[in-house]
């Protein structure tokens, strides 16, 4: 199992019964494999459906349904269709349980930044501002590191996608939750001391009793 | 639970619905003149005696008809409407002072509902500029022009009427008795929806599903056959 | 022909073809039943659908089918049906050709009020600001007068529905264009002298020339 | 014309199309990353040579793909999306400055779009408080939080894919592919749809439309059959 893999499981074990749930690009779609048996979750894609599923058989795709990412979907019994009006009114509007955004950086409040870096890459922020600021539930899936540099920092250096902070951090090292006074070490991943996260993060860790290890 | 996984919805009686509507509550209720409004949980609410509602609704129909049934049984305290023009029983309270009447031009009642459903704080409209509709509110100047600020309406239950809905709670509208409902489903803490028909996940095809099922908290069972 | 149909048969000489137009409750309905043969005129109802058409056969209506002011209506081919928030984008959005409202009172700016008679009288405006307000052409239909009282006056003493005025007055008396410099008298019905029309309105009307009589 | 009297709208290929879009207009264009996207009209404008565009669409797709297609040809000065990070060609022409793009959260520019073809003056929306979206724009306070003024938008003329269309310009979409669509068939002073099909009036019921044909004033022919 690669961190990849490792995240979006440790991420599906946030999902709850019979609630909406949106994933961004990459990592995060990795989460819809992951739902555990016996869990109704309808999966959002903010081009305009609610009950996508897996990729459809062979030669069998409809060029008029993929998702955010532009990959083939399919759709499942009682699948809804809507515009993009629509679909962020859900998002925005509180309807949206739960969204799952990759980042880039997260700050010691919770804060995520993860639509550009200036004069470098400028992908553009898409639907993540509005999903950060109308979700009832953020968590940020993404990697501890860049290349060994720290994405959890003291202060965004990159332009924010939001004021509101993050409900939860998953990463291949760490579960770490934003709370009023600073963000929280709640899981450690298997074998992965508490130093090591520390080393990991350049923000302060606040660290209380014993830190569980991650399970998938 | 079927086995694709579908969370199927709750099924009330129009009698265990109205029991969600507490006392003093702010209630949506879909409609036109009548056409298009839940009237089976209206029946139960009447029956029950529910009082000090302030309701949100396009009109409040005709004295026996819809919305009038609260209002003959003096439930409502407060309405937000377009129009009471077609009920002069609402018009003797509001002029008796028994109702507060807040009167709203009707494509602002609905973006205001909409607003509320959607996360927005509200609509910029310019319709009401310098009549009483404005006095007292926010004006916004906007590329030279002046709009209303006019804020978003939220309740704590909305009951909307459908002509289909699928175990899901995913809805379709009939014609014109679609009007408010769709805006309602999205504006409210509890969302009821009254169907003329249920029929199995799937018979509803994505395309022309108005209101997705996620946003129907419970839905009142079929109408008994005849 | 009474004075109600006659208005109407005026009023409808000013629809054009290929164009969507939304007709008041009461005597603008009349409008409806006056197209000229060969126009094609799409009626757009608040409550939801472009497309409307005569009472349905008896037996046949369908409860969820009414105009604006709840009678039972039937659909043509190419009918389309939507929301109240839709309704409303297409009156405010510029999309609607033309509308016909009836009249308790215009100013001599061509300023309509025709949705409340305070202490007494309190319908409510239902659309009629955002028709007001919103639709290419504004036409008010209603009678010259209340009980002889003139209801074109000076100013409005009734809460005013809009600030923007009517594109035309038609009434059982004369046809009258709101101008920058005031109420320019168009036409009047077969019969009824300038000075009478003067004497039924409370306004300045502007006078040039041959006024020619109405046709219906 | 039909005996029915229904307005029938003008077909045009995708070339006269084209010709309907200025050098320099303000674009809409539907779709999302390609899907939902009228491709033959872009096509023809690219045959065209058509230059000087300003494009409101969602993204800029990829190369060779629907909007990519205009990018790569050098059709567009001025962007205004959500997002363009599936498009190298467009992050490179932005930060050469051969285009300027303004980037807008997603649900605002739906939004945005909306209100331009609603006669509303603008959105008022919390997403990008306190990020540089927010730099230089009004901030109303409603119910003591905190709202951005995002202006109302609209174009010249407007592009849209529709799965099915009739005679009278009804237009139905597919699942994800309506995106905004519906949303830029209402915001343009010219609206042009290219459908997949087109079907006789009375075809497709007035429940199911999702764009009503006043709002369209061309229809791009049939596909030509395979």
């Amino acid at each position: 199992m690669d961190f990849r893999d490792r995240i979006a499981r440790r991420v599906a074990r946030e999902l709850q019964d019979n609630t909406l749930v949106n994933l961004g690009i990459g990592l995060p779609t990795l989460v819809a494999r992951c739902v555990p048996p016996g869990l109704r979750v309808y999966f959002q894609s903010e081009n305009g459906i609610i009950g996508f599923g897996a990729r459809p058989p062979e030669g069998m795709e409809d060029i008029h349904l993929t998702d955010a990412g532009g990959a083939f979907v399919s759709a499942l019994p009682g699948a809804a269709a809507f515009d993009s009006a629509m679909s962020f009114a859900l998002i925005r509007g509180g309807h949206l349980d739960m969204t799952v955004l990759g980042g880039l950086q997260v700050d010691r409040h919770g804060r995520l930044a993860n639509w550009m870096i200036p004069g470098q890459l400028i992908p553009g922020m898409g639907g993540a501002m509005d999903l950060v600021g109308g979700a009832r539930r953020v968590i940020v899936a993404m990697t501890h590191t860049q290349k060994g540099t720290p994405k959890i920092v003291p202060d965004l250096t990159l332009p924010a996608t939001s004021l509101r902070p993050a409900t939860l951090i998953v990463t291949e090292m760490a579960v770490i939750e934003p709370g009023p006074d600073g963000l929280i070490l709640r899981e450690r991943a298997p074998g992965v001391s508490i130093d090591a996260v520390r080393r990991a993060t350049a923000a302060d860790l606040l660290v209380a009793g014993d830190i569980p290890e991650m399970e998938f | 639970m079927p086995a694709d996984g579908v969370t199927v919805r709750n099924s009330l009686t129009p009698r265990a619905a109205a029991e969600l509507v507490p006392d003093g509550a702010t209630l949506m209720i879909g409609g036109f003149m009548g056409v298009g409004t839940p009237n089976r949980m209206i029946d139960a609410l009447v029956a029950r005696g529910v009082r000090d509602l302030t309701v949100i609704a396009n009109d409040t129909a005709r004295p026996g008809v819809g919305i009038g049934k609260l209002i003959s049984a003096g439930a409502v305290s407060r309405a937000i409407v377009s129009h009471i023009g077609t009920n002069p029983e609402t018009q003797r309270a509001m002029l008796a002072g028994a109702i507060e009447v807040t009167l709203v031009p009707q494509g602002t009642l609905a973006e205001r509902v909409r607003a509320g459903g959607s996360g927005l704080g509200g609509v910029l409209t310019a319709t009401g500029l310098g009549t009483v509709v404005a006095e007292g509110k926010t004006v916004v100047k906007i590329g030279g022009r002046e709009f209303l600020v006019e804020e978003a309406l939220r309740a704590t239950v909305a009951l909307v009427a459908a002509r289909s809905a699928d175990y899901a709670g995913n809805l379709v509208y009939s014609l014109t008795a679609r009007n408010f409902n769709p805006l309602m489903a999205m504006a409210a803490d509890t969302v009821i929806a009254e169907p003329n028909e249920i029929v199995p996940v799937g018979v509803l095809a994505p395309d022309v599903i108005h209101t997705p099922g996620v946003l129907i908290d419970h839905v009142v069972e079929r109408p008994l056959p005849l």
